[in-house]
C-alpha cells in the first residue's frame, strides 16, 4: 500500500533496507572469482582461435557485468521493475543497431554500393602492411588553426576543394568495385 | 491515515518556516518547483518569441524574394540558412520541450500528485540553469564571425561536420553544443519528474489515479531518455569532426553520414512523441473539465500513450526513405509507421468519445482545447501521405512535409499550451485571464494558423521543396498560383503573429490587474485546486490525501458535478 | 491525382500519384467524420442544451465498442495504403526495368548538378561522354538508369514532374531509373539542404524527341564541361582539412 | 545554500528510496549514451576487418591492468557500502578513499597509455578506429573522473556520519563505471 509506503523514511533505512547482510568475506569471493574471469578472458585470444576469441572476450564480458550488476549493484535483491527498466534501455539500443546496421554495417546493399568505402579499406591495409611507420594515415597533423575563415564566394565554386581532394589523399587510381 | 497526513503537515511547518528570502533568492536561485517552472515558461516563451521572429523574416523572404524586409534588412542566402535552422532548432528544443515538458512538468507534477516539492529541488535548478546557457549559448552563436549554423536542424553531416563545406567555423560547433546540452538539462529534468511521480504520490493515489497530463509528462520524459543517448554521443562524435577533425562521418575515412541519420531520427521520430504527449495530457486536463465528464477510458488513453511510445522506437526511418538507406528497410519501416496511426487514432477518438453526453462551456482554454482536436486530427492523417513509402518518394523534402509536420507542432506547442496557460492562469498567479480578450486571441490565433499552412500543402504537392532561399530561382516554382499562395501565407503568419501581441498585453495585465480567482475557479478536481492560488512555498497547508481518480465530474447521485480527489467519500 | 497542379511527366508518376490519392481518400474520409462527430457533439451538447453531463466511464462494452472497432477500421485502412505503397515502391526504388536504354552518371557538387551522358557510343566512361554541368537531355520514352553520387555533402537528385528523388549521399553510389514520357524541360532542384547555395542549386532536365536529342548531341560532343575533380566514381568527399 | 528536504523527498511509493531510483534511471540513459556509441563502434568495427590491424597496436596490458584496478575498486566500493550498512562512517570513508585510489590509477594508467600511444602517432586524428578508441575511452574516463569526484564528497560526510545511504548511490554508479569498462575492454583490446 502507497499509505505505508509514505512513512517517512529516515536518512538511514534506505541503505541495506532490503536483501541479505553478507559478510564482508562473501564480496571478496565474489571479487576473486571475477579476476579469475578476467584471466581467462585475456588468455582467450592467445590460443588463436577466432570463435574462441569471441566467446571468451565478449561471452565473458556479458558474464562479468552480469555478475557486477546482480551482486555489487544488489540487482538481485532489487525491485524487479529495475531489471526490467535497465533491460528496456538496452533493447533500445539494440533495436538502434538493427535499423542502422543494415546502412552502414554493408559496403552494399539492393542498388547502393559504398565506393569509398572499398578504398579506404584498400588503402587501410596498405597503410599497415607498409611497416610501423604508418606514413599514409599516421602523418596527419592535427591542424585546427587552419579552420578556414572563407568568405562567401571563395570556396562558392566547387574547383577549391575539388582540385586538392584527389592529391591530398594520394588515392590510388584503382577503380573500386562496382559496376559501370 | 490521518496520522500520515498529520506528520505531513508537521514537516511542512516545520520545514518552510516563514523567513524572509532576497528577491535573488526567490526567483533566480529558487529551489521551488513553481518558480523553476515559470522560469522555464519564460525562458521558453522568449525563445519561442525569437523563432517566431525568424519565421517572420525568412516568410517574408519566402513571398516576397529580393525585398528588404521591414525591420530587419535584406535577407542574404546565409542569413536566410541561419534563419531557418534556428528556427527548427529553437522551436523544438528551446520552446515546446521546455513550455510543454519542463514548465509544465514542474509547475504541475508536484500540485497534481499532492506533494510540497520535486523530489530533487537543487537538481531541478540545477537542470534549469543549464538549459538557460544552452539558450544563452545558442544565441550567443549568432554574434560569432561568419555567424550561427545554417545546416538545418537535422545537421546532417558532412555538411555539418565540416566548416568548409558549411562556412561556419564557429556557429555549428556552438550550435551543437548548445544542443548537447539542453539534452543534459532535460535528461536531469526527467530524472527529477520520473523519481517524483514514481515515489512522492499523495497517499491513496494509485496508477489510475493520476491526472493524465502528469502520466503523459512522465511517459514523454522516458521516451526522451531511452531515445536521446544515441544522439548524445553522435553529438559528441560530430563535435569532434568539426573541431578537432575526426571522420565519424566521413566517408572518405571509412565514417558514415547516414550513421548520423540514424543516430538522429532515433531520436528525432520518439522526439515528435515527446511533445505530442504532454500535449494530449494538458488538453485531457481542459477537455474534462469544461465538458464536464470523466475522461472516456482513462486505461485507454494511458496505455494507448504507452503503446505510441513503444512503437515510436521502430519507426524512425521514415525520415529517411530516399535518403539512401536500403530500399528493402522502408518497407519493414512503412509497416511500423502505419502501424502507430491505430493507437493514436484511438487516443484521438477517446478524445472526442468523452465529449459525448457532455455539458460542454466554450471558455477560452475549452476553445483551444477543442481547436487542438480538430486540427491535430488533419497533422495526423497527412503523416500518412508521408510514412508510406510510395507517396514519400515524391512528399519528401517539399513543403507538404513541413505543412504536416506543423499541422502537429503548433497544436502540440502553440495551442495546446496556450490551453493550459489560460486553465492555469488563475493557479499561477491568482487572477483570471481577459476571458473576451482571450476568445478574440484564439480566433486570432486558430482561423489564421489554417491559412499559414493550409496554402504550403498545396505549395508542397506542387513541387516546392524545402529550405529554399529563393523558389523563383526555379522556373518550374515561377508559377502564379504558387507565388500568389506563398504571399497568401505569410500574410496570414503576420496576421497570426499580430495577435499574439493581445496574448502577451492579456497574460502581463492580468498578471497584476486581472479579476481575482479563488482557489479553485474552474471546480475541478485534481489536487493543484486544493492548493491556495498562487499556491505558497510548500503548496499545501495539508498534504492531500487521494481517494478517487481525477475525472469524477458528474457523478450520478450527488449535489454537486464535481468530486474533487482529496474528498473522503461520505460515510455509508 | 496531382496531374492538375503539376504534370505527370514519368512513366511511375501516375502510381505514385495513385498511392496519394488512396491515402487522401482514406485518410480524408475518417477525417471527415472525425471532424464531423466532433463537431456535432460540440453544437449538441452545449451546457445551454445539455445541462447535466453523463457518467460514463468508457469501460463497458456498450461504450468502449464505438472506441475499439477503429482498430479494425484503421489497420483495415493501413493494409491497403501499405499494399499500393509498397508496390509504388517496390518498382521504383527496388527493382530496376530489364531494358535500359541508357545510363548516365550524376554527381552532385556544392552547389551545381553535373549530368554525365554517355555520348554517341552510350556507355559511360569512355572519351565521347557529354560532361555538363546543370543540364541533362534524355530522350522521351526511353528508358534511363543513374548512377548518383555526391562529391561533397548531401544532396537530393529530385524531379518533381517525374515523382522522383533520391539523395545523393558522399561515399555510396545509389542507382535508381526512370523514364519521361512527356517532352519538355522541367527542373532539377537539390532538395536536401547543402549548404549556402542550396536556394539556387537547381539544374534542368531537357525531355527530347529522338531528333532533337541527335541534334543536341552533335553540337555537344567534344564541348564538355570541365568540372576539375569531378568523379567517375573514384571517390566522393574527403575533409578538405587533411 | 542550506537547503531544507522536501517532504517528496522522503516519501517512497515504490519501496525503492528515492535517491537510489533516480540512480537506477541514470543509469537507463547512461546505457543508451554508452550503447549508442558502441553500436556506431561495433559496426564499423565488424564492417572494416582491417581495423583488427589498428587494434593490435592497443596496449593489452594496460587495458588489463585496468580492468583488473575497476574491478578491485568495485569491491572497495562495495566494502564501503557494507560498512554504510553498519553505519560505520569511518571504514566506509576509508574504502571509499580506497576506491577513489583505484580510480586515480586508472586514470594514472590510462595517460600513460595515451602518451605512448599519441608518441607513436596514433592520435584522435590518425583514422576513424583511433577516434572511436579515443571517444570511447575518454567518454568512460569523463566518467571515472566524475564519480571519483562524486565519492571523494560523499566521503566527507561519511567522516561526519551524515548521508550514509549516499555510500550505495555513487557504489551503484560505480560499478556501472566498472561494467562500461568490463565491455570496452573486449571491444577495444583483445578483439584483434
Amino acid at each position: 500500500m502507497s499509505q505505508a509506503a509514505d512513512a517517512h523514511h529516515g536518512h538511514l533505512n534506505s541503505a541495506g533496507e532490503h536483501g541479505p547482510h553478507h559478510p564482508a568475506s562473501y564480496y571478496v569471493k565474489i571479487w576473486a572469482l571475477l579476476l579469475v574471469l578476467l584471466v581467462i578472458s585475456i588468455a582467450g585470444p592467445m590460443l588463436g582461435n577466432k570463435v574462441l576469441t569471441l566467446i571468451t572476450a565478449f561471452g565473458i564480458a556479458v558474464v562479468k557485468a552480469l555478475i557486477v550488476a546482480a551482486f555489487f549493484m544488489h540487482l538481485n535483491v532489487e525491485k524487479k521493475f529495475v531489471w526490467y527498466m535497465l533491460f528496456a534501455m538496452l533493447l533500445a539500443v539494440v533495436m538502434f543497431f538493427l535499423g542502422t546496421a543494415a546502412d552502414v554495417m554493408k559496403y552494399d546493399g539492393s542498388h547502393w554500393t559504398k565506393p569509398s568505402s572499398y578504398l579506404y579499406t584498400e588503402e587501410f591495409k596498405k597503410a599497415f602492411s607498409g611497416g610501423e611507420e604508418h606514413e599514409g594515415h599516421g602523418s596527419d597533423e592535427f591542424d585546427s588553426k587552419a579552420l578556414p575563415n572563407v568568405p562567401y564566394g571563395e570556396t562558392e565554386s566547387h574547383k577549391a576543394h575539388g582540385s586538392h581532394e584527389t592529391e591530398g589523399h594520394g588515392l590510388p587510381a584503382a577503380e573500386p568495385r562496382h559496376g559501370t | 491515515m490521518t496520522t500520515h497526513v498529520a506528520a505531513d503537515h508537521a514537516h511542512s511547518e516545520g520545514d518552510h518556516g516563514h523567513h524572509e528570502l532576497s528577491f535573488i533568492q526567490k526567483y533566480v536561485f529558487s529551489t521551488d518547483h513553481k518558480v523553476i517552472g515559470l522560469q522555464y515558461f519564460m525562458t521558453g516563451v522568449l525563445m519561442g518569441v525569437l523563432g517566431a521572429l525568424a519565421s517572420y523574416v525568412f516568410r517574408m523572404q519566402m513571398a516576397f524574394p529580393g525585398h528588404a524586409v521591414p525591420g530587419f534588412g535584406l535577407v542574404t542566402p546565409q542569413i536566410y540558412n541561419q534563419m531557418v535552422t534556428n528556427h527548427g532548432t529553437i522551436m523544438i528544443f528551446w520552446f515546446a520541450m521546455p513550455v510543454l515538458i519542463a514548465a509544465f512538468g514542474n509547475y504541475l507534477i508536484p500540485l497534481m500528485i499532492g506533494c510540497d516539492d520535486m523530489v530533487f529541488p537543487r537538481l531541478n535548478r540545477l537542470s534549469y540553469q543549464i538549459f538557460l546557457f544552452s539558450a544563452l549559448l545558442l544565441i550567443a552563436s549568432f554574434f560569432v564571425p561568419n555567424g550561427g549554423f545554417g545546416g538545418a536542424w537535422t545537421s546532417y553531416p558532412p555538411l555539418a561536420s565540416n566548416p568548409i563545406y558549411n562556412q561556419t567555423p564557429y556557429g555549428a560547433p556552438m550550435w551543437l553544443a548548445a544542443v548537447a546540452l539542453e539534452f543534459v538539462a532535460f535528461l536531469l529534468g526527467g530524472i527529477n519528474f520520473i523519481t517524483t511521480l514514481m515515489n512522492a504520490r499523495a497517499p491513496g493515489m494509485k496508477m489510475y489515479d493520476i491526472p493524465m497530463v502528469v502520466w503523459m509528462i512522465v511517459i514523454a520524459s522516458i521516451l526522451f531518455m531511452a531515445s536521446v543517448g544515441p544522439l548524445v554521443a553522435g553529438a559528441a562524435m560530430l563535435f569532434f569532426d568539426q573541431t578537432l577533425g575526426t571522420g565519424f562521418f566521413d566517408p572518405a575515412r571509412g565514417g558514415d553520414p547516414l550513421l548520423w541519420e540514424h543516430l538522429f531520427w532515433f531520436f528525432g521520430h520518439p522526439e515528435v512523441y515527446v511533445v505530442l504527449l504532454p500535449a494530449m495530457g494538458i488538453v485531457a486536463e481542459v477537455l474534462t473539465v469544461f465538458a464536464r465528464k470523466k475522461l472516456f477510458a482513462y486505461r485507454t488513453v494511458l496505455w494507448t500513450a504507452v503503446a505510441t511510445g513503444v512503437l515510436s522506437f521502430f519507426v524512425w526511418a521514415h525520415h529517411q526513405f530516399v535518403a539512401g538507406i536500403d530500399p528493402r528497410m522502408a518497407n519493414i519501416f512503412t509497416v511500423t509507421t502505419l502501424l502507430i496511426s491505430v493507437p493514436i487514432t484511438e487516443m484521438s477518438f477517446v478524445y472526442i468519445g468523452t465529449l459525448y453526453g457532455a455539458s460542454i462551456q466554450l471558455s477560452t482554454p475549452m476553445l483551444f482545447a477543442i481547436a487542438f482536436i480538430v486540427e491535430f486530427l488533419i497533422g495526423g492523417v497527412t503523416g500518412i501521405f508521408l510514412g508510406a513509402s510510395g507517396a514519400d518518394i515524391y512528399f519528401h523534402d517539399t513543403y507538404f512535409v513541413l505543412a504536416h509536420f506543423h499541422y502537429t507542432f503548433v497544436p502540440i506547442a502553440v495551442i495546446a499550451v496556450f490551453a493550459g496557460v489560460y486553465y492555469w492562469f488563475p493557479k499561477m498567479f491568482g487572477r483570471y485571464m481577459n476571458d473576451t480578450w482571450g476568445r478574440i486571441h484564439f480566433w486570432g490565433t486558430a482561423v489564421p494558423f489554417n491559412g499559414i499552412f493550409i496554402p504550403l500543402f498545396y505549395t508542397g504537392m506542387a513541387g516546392d521543396h524545402r529550405r529554399t532561399f529563393n523558389h523563383l530561382n526555379f522556373p518550374d516554382l515561377a508559377r502564379g498560383d504558387l507565388i500568389f499562395w506563398r504571399e497568401f501565407s505569410t500574410v496570414s503568419l503576420l496576421i497570426m503573429l499580430a495577435f499574439q501581441v493581445i496574448f502577451f498585453v492579456n497574460f502581463f495585465y492580468s498578471m497584476f490587474r486581472g479579476k481575482k480567482a479563488p482557489a479553485n475557479p474552474w471546480n475541478a478536481n485534481t489536487f493543484e485546486w486544493v492548493a491556495a492560488s498562487p499556491p505558497p512555498h510548500g503548496n499545501f497547508v495539508t498534504l492531500p490525501h487521494c481517494y478517487r481518480g481525477p475525472y469524477e465530474y458528474s457523478v450520478p447521485g450527488r449535489s454537486s458535478d464535481f468530486w474533487p480527489q482529496n474528498e473522503p467519500a461520505p460515510k455509508t | 491525382m496531382l496531374n492538375w497542379i503539376i504534370l505527370e511527366a514519368s512513366s511511375y508518376a501516375a502510381q505514385i500519384d495513385n498511392v496519394i490519392l488512396i491515402i487522401a481518400l482514406l485518410g480524408g474520409f475518417w477525417l471527415f467524420l472525425a471532424e464531423f462527430v466532433l463537431f456535432y457533439f460540440v453544437a449538441k451538447y452545449r451546457r445551454s442544451r445539455s445541462p447535466k453531463a453523463l457518467h460514463i466511464t468508457g469501460y463497458d462494452h456498450e461504450h468502449n465498442k464505438w472506441i475499439h472497432w477503429s482498430h479494425y477500421a484503421v489497420i483495415a485502412c493501413d493494409i491497403v495504403i501499405l499494399v499500393f505503397a509498397a508496390r509504388a515502391w517496390y518498382h521504383v526504388k527496388q527493382s530496376v526495368p530489364e531494358h535500359i536504354d541508357e545510363e548516365i552518371r550524376i554527381v552532385g557538387h556544392q552547389w551545381a548538378w553535373e549530368f554525365v551522358h554517355p555520348g554517341a557510343d552510350g556507355k559511360l566512361g569512355t572519351p565521347d561522354d557529354v560532361n555538363l554541368v546543370d543540364e541533362l537531355h534524355v530522350i522521351v520514352n526511353k528508358t534511363y538508369k543513374f548512377h548518383l553520387e555526391s562529391a561533397d555533402v548531401l544532396h537530393s537528385f529530385s524531379i518533381p514532374r517525374f515523382r522522383l528523388k533520391q539523395d545523393a549521399v558522399p561515399g555510396r553510389e545509389i542507382d535508381g531509373w526512370f523514364t519521361p514520357t512527356v517532352a519538355g524541360t522541367f527542373d532539377v532542384p537539390c532538395s536536401q539542404m547543402c549548404g549556402l547555395g542550396h536556394g539556387i542549386m537547381g539544374g534542368r532536365i531537357f525531355v527530347e524527341t529522338e531528333d532533337e536529342h541527335r541534334k543536341w548531341l552533335e553540337s555537344a560532343t567534344g564541348k564538355t564541361a570541365a568540372i576539375p575533380g569531378h568523379s567517375t566514381g573514384k571517390l566522393a568527399s574527403t575533409q578538405g582539412r587533411n | 545554500m542550506a537547503m531544507v528536504q522536501p517532504i517528496a523527498t522522503r516519501r517512497s511509493a515504490t519501496g525503492i528510496p528515492t535517491g537510489k531510483l533516480a540512480m537506477w534511471w541514470l543509469l537507463g540513459s547512461e546505457i543508451t549514451i554508452f550503447g549508442g556509441l558502441l553500436m556506431s563502434y561495433i559496426m564499423m568495427r565488424i564492417m572494416y576487418a582491417p581495423w583488427a590491424e589498428a587494434a593490435a597496436h592497443t596496449n593489452t596490458l594496460a587495458g588489463s591492468i585496468n580492468t583488473f584496478v575497476l574491478l578491485t575498486s568495485s569491491l572497495f566500493a562495495v566494502l564501503a557500502h557494507h560498512a554504510a550498512e553498519q553505519k560505520n562512517g569511518k571504514l566506509a570513508a576509508f574504502y571509499l578513499w580506497l576506491t577513489i585510489g583505484g580510480a586515480l590509477t586508472f586514470l594514472v594508467v590510462k595517460g600513460i597509455e595515451w602518451t605512448n600511444e599519441i608518441r607513436h602517432g596514433f592520435t584522435i586524428t590518425a583514422n576513424t578506429f583511433w577516434s572511436f578508441y579515443y571517444t570511447a575511452a575518454g567518454l568512460h574516463g569523463l566518467h571515472v573522473i566524475a564519480g571519483a569526484t562524486a565519492m571523494a564528497i560523499v566521503s566527507f560526510d561519511c567522516l561526519r556520519g551524515k548521508n550514509l545511504q549516499r555510500v550505495e548511490l555513487v557504489g551503484i554508479y560505480w560499478h556501472f563505471v566498472d561494467i562500461v569498462w568490463i565491455f570496452l575492454f573486449p571491444l577495444l583490446y583483445i578483439a584483434k
